[in-house]
């Protein structure tokens, strides 16, 4: 056992999925929690939770003090801190050191370097790591960005040279374009991270994200665990991934290639425990540098079902000190994995968020279907934090069979009472350029700006089912009917009643 | 008992013979065809639904218009009317060429990008609401001035609450 | 697409297993329905749903001719059995056959010799299979079987002819004994099969179940995809399964010895679709035939989850009169699965049968849980049919590992209203035989008829919580509260409330 | 607020201070121990309690005798009662030495095994039920005689429902 307690400085499906991990080790676990997440499912399975502090995440998963001291009142030996929230702020190791807690995760050192979009570009360029052309610019440098775009062409891309996750990003097509959007990303830049401080590079049309999952250990041991594909994004965030890629699949030649090169890159950065290198691929398959995450990613499932490596483990125990249990040779790729990102939010309504009450919940099950979730029912989903509710992620022994899985299990997946983008996912499903893996991070909000596709064929039994529900379900007299429904009409019950009337 | 049912938009007209309210083996006719079928509510709000063609499962959430029924995958709005009663006259129109723009969801007003009296443009942003770390700016929804602008910055709104009115 | 439409003559959560694969094939599902299970989750999950009859199985799903007619009706091409029911009876697949209806599974003439102990018994001898000694008896001939008896040693076996699933067995221990159990081991042979002919046989003592699955295409092809350790049983009957079985792993010269003599017994008997040969093993590692299962076994999903092979899509694809997908070569096992099997039954008070209303039901999530299950919260589990409501599998990358996931698996999974094994399988995942793997068919009713482990530990918190949560649930004012409670105290929620007021 | 309560048998007091009725931040008396909780149903009959020691769930399922209440993984028979109503007397005992035996589950009667008058020992089998395709023989509780057989073959027997009596 590396540890006998453990704090988790997050909340929602990544605090339970650690959690779960621990259990697992036996080790105890110890939840922190807001005041608008006392009902939260992470509260519910930790061992020890405790409260701190008011619903804002800056007055409460962003205190750090509070979290270390937390961690320190629960006799914690360990921080492990999710993704988001503090997991990429190196303060936070810093702090737990200053505690004498170890961090589940990488050093400060590679944290901060990787943090800085100019700093982690010049190490790489430095370790032979292919990079996109740009370069940072100073808060207020209009005129220095102008002069670099001009240097790479347009389109270009304008953003935080601190900070990640699309804000403050702007592609800019012009040059005359350049000067609004070089002031609104470093305005959004400041106010996100208190740095306004730009990176502009060139823009690449229609890449492909492609990301490597790297694992190393404290003593010098990196591996990497092949790609995920995670091209399908919406303003810039990440919907669904996948993996293999289906370019890699395509061309195997690439997950060596790429593996390598962020094996290469996590060295330079001196980077230890899990952390993941964010390519951008060209039309030409070759493949840029784009960031380091210096956490678990969201999407880490697909990697631990093809695998079989669970990412979460191995982080406690490389924090532990262990070895990696793996060599590079040893990590084998079975199948196919797809994961969805099941956000509150309403597709027909311009994504917007959609907190609330779910009313009702019926999770998908069976062969190859996996849930992660912070949600179940009658839960509030807590208008402070990401929509993010679940994560569906299948496997299945090839692309077509587990693209075939998902679509099943997205019908089996039902949530009332909020609006969620499982419909969305079903109809993203249905589009050839994903069956055919002809995806790229542009397809997305190309789909979505086409013309929506038609409803469904006229199917008049699947609308008359809908008429009947919805009448059956109005009549007054007709509360709590489903009961006596959904008994049957076994013959023991009649029996029953009928030797009571003996 | 006779119901005037609107189904994402299009009027049905459904009869249900016998006992209404009883499940089970059902006859009815929808519109002028007469049909059966066998229903049971399997979960509250969750109906099975043995139709001759197939099995249905339709999940049903009322909402304050109507109900909102899916069935195998596709999502129908649909509003039930008991023609007995008298028809509902609706939530009042907006008075002629004002329109009420209304928060989507609860959220917290982090910008109002305009003020009482502006002239906007359609599409033009109004009031930025920000919930679940996502910053989603309200558009107007025709071009015109701003009569009132109800948004303060820093409060805290919910779902369907007025933010400006353009006329 | 091997069919266009599949009648599944089964209910539970078998069919429901059928219903997913069909769904991700893109063949449409024909569920057949008894008057108990109008609200099964088979029928809500099928594209058509056809009744054949009232409760009694005999009045329906053993209804030959109401499964062949109603996959007439509704236009199926072909029909899955599942496990159970008329799944061994060779009457269906020559019934299908002369509707013009593809049976999915072996051919009635191999169902039929592997139905016959006798017989399968010499198809085997004959093949150089080995077999436990033991010979059958004609139904009144108590002499033949007290000489049979006597020429291997006490103890013996005695059990039906016929049929399988431990009906009519009977395990003597002297000569005295041997009089009273032919005769009730006759009775119950005559009454469940309509053949009281008896099978006596050397009892072994101590030996553990470990059975080999096999798949076998219509042109000759057979493979096998290893073993799964089947030893926990009660009653004779399975309870929890496992991939590789601990025996195996230690001794990895078994797994291809055991494979290549189940492959021999199923081209002896001129086998194609999936099916099992369950095998003895005595303390000397001598592994002697038990049986042939000519159907899906209910514990299938360890070895899918080893093996990555789906074996019911497997099935349709070769009852469609495709070539085996797989050579044996390309048969890979990767890590450990455990599987239990959740029954409605009461291991408090004698394991009696606990039919009845589901009022509450959590099912495990996370990496590695697989739960297979026709049950939903508000259903009432019918009186009449198998207690079997749901199999729980895990995975993970090794037994250790996989016995943890699974105790942890059982302890999120939560039914109320009725009662199920769930607590005693956690009881039994913490004795040191299983975890050390040394288990036996005799493990489990030893373990039970020893004295219960004591309690756990006093622990005072644990019972104060159950004294609070009763106390308060107990509490008529308390209706609903936990609707507020859930809500949790949202920012969002008390500043909505106080804009009401303005 | 006091309460009398069993737990597996053995008697406690547990006294609730403040608003009984208000979950959230609890303070009691355990025996004569006192201590503090945060308590929040977070789903029917499921609760979070959160103890100086730890996060517990307990979910509480109600029965005729009282409510059995699981905690990570341990289950609690427990009987509650407020002290200001009158004990409960319980059900009224067998009249001395007659001992009924109940069906423990619904089921089909396909046997029995003994009939009125005859002597039986402690253990011998009496009736044998079957439910879900099991065979389930119920025993004497004790040597005496069957004083009463009320089982038929082949009738249908409901949880509960007395089978036979032996005295």
């Amino acid at each position: 056992m590396p540890f006998r307690k453990i704090l988790i400085a997050n909340r929602g499906e990544i605090a339970v999925r650690v959690i779960r991990a621990c259990r697992e080790m036996g080790i105890a676990t110890v939840a922190v929690y807001s005041e608008a997440d006392r009902a939260g499912l992470h509260v519910r399975m930790a061992d020890e939770a405790r409260l701190i502090g008011p619903a804002p995440a800056a007055e409460s998963y962003l205190r750090l003090d509070k979290i270390v001291a937390a961690a320190q009142a629960s006799g914690a030996e360990a921080v492990h801190p999710g993704y988001g929230f503090l997991s990429e702020n190196p303060a936070l190791p810093r702090a737990c050191e200053e505690a004498g807690l170890v961090f589940i995760g990488p050093g400060a050192e590679a944290m901060e370097l990787m943090g800085s979009k100019t700093r982690a570009r010049q190490t790489m360029l430095a370790a032979g790591v292919p990079v996109v052309p740009g370069s940072s610019v100073a808060a207020a440098d209009l005129e220095a960005a102008r002069a670099e775009a001009a240097r790479f062409g347009y389109p270009v891309l304008v953003k935080a040279a601190a900070g990640g996750g699309g804000k403050g990003m702007r592609r800019v097509e012009r040059e005359e374009d350049l000067a609004a959007a070089f002031r609104e990303a470093a305005s959004e830049a400041e106010r996100a991270f208190g740095d306004g401080s730009l990176y502009i590079e060139k823009y690449l049309v229609q890449p492909r994200h492609i990301e490597i999952q790297v694992l190393g250990d404290r003593h010098g041991h990196v591996i990497h665990l092949g790609e995920r594909e995670c091209s399908l994004q919406r303003r810039h965030q990440k919907v669904l991934e996948e993996c293999p890629s289906p370019l890699v699949a395509a061309h195997p030649e690439m997950r060596a290639a790429m593996g390598e090169t962020a094996v290469r890159a996590a060295r330079a950065a001196g980077y230890y425990n899990a952390g993941t290198v964010e390519f951008l691929v060209d039309q030409d398959r070759r493949f840029y540098f784009l960031e380091m995450n210096t956490r678990l990613q969201v999407e880490h499932p697909v990697t631990e079902w093809v695998t079989g490596v669970d990412l979460v483990k191995e982080q406690i125990r490389i924090a532990a000190g262990e070895p990696l249990a793996y060599q590079q040779a040893e990590i084998e790729w079975r199948g196919a994995a797809v994961e969805c990102r099941i956000y509150a939010e309403d597709p027909d309504n311009n994504f917007f968020p959609s907190p609330g009450k779910i009313l009702a919940l019926d999770r998908p099950a069976g062969p190859g279907v996996r849930v992660d979730s912070g949600a179940y029912p009658g839960w509030t989903v807590p208008l402070e934090y990401d929509p993010l509710i679940a994560k569906l992620a299948v496997w299945a022994s090839n692309r077509e069979a587990a693209i075939a899985r998902l679509r099943g299990a997205l019908e089996e997946y039902y949530v009332s009472g909020i609006k969620t983008n499982l419909g969305f996912f079903r109809r993203v499903l249905d589009t050839p350029e994903f069956r055919e893996g002809r995806v790229d991070t542009t397809f997305l909000e190309r789909w979505m700006a086409e013309a929506r596709p038609a409803d469904p064929p006229e199917a008049p039994e699947v609308e008359l089912a809908a008429i009947l529900a919805a009448v059956l379900h109005g009549l007054p007299a007709r509360a709590n009917n489903h009961e006596r429904a959904a008994e049957g009409s076994s013959a023991w019950k009649l029996e029953g009643r009928r030797s009571l009337l003996r | 008992m006779k119901f005037e049912v609107l189904v994402n938009g299009r009027r049905r007209l459904l009869e249900l013979n016998g006992a209404a309210g009883d499940l089970g083996s059902l006859e009815f006719t929808l519109d002028s065809e007469p049909g059966t079928a066998d229903v049971v509510e399997v979960e509250p709000g969750v109906y099975s639904i043995l139709l001759p063609g197939g099995s249905y499962e339709a999940k049903v959430t009322p909402g304050p218009e109507g109900s909102s029924v899916e069935v195998r995958g596709v999502r129908y709005e649909v509003a039930v009317r008991d023609p007995r009663r008298l028809p509902r006259t609706g939530s009042a129109p907006a008075s002629a060429g004002r329109h009420r723009v209304a928060s989507p969801m609860p959220g917290k007003v982090v910008r109002v990008l305009v003020h009482e009296g502006d002239e906007v443009a359609a599409g033009q942003g109004l009031v930025v609401v920000e919930a679940m770390k996502m910053q989603n700016e309200i558009r107007s929804p025709k071009a015109g001035r701003v009569v009132a602008m109800r948004a303060v910055e820093g409060t805290t709104v919910t779902a369907g609450e007025t933010l400006a009115e353009v006329e």
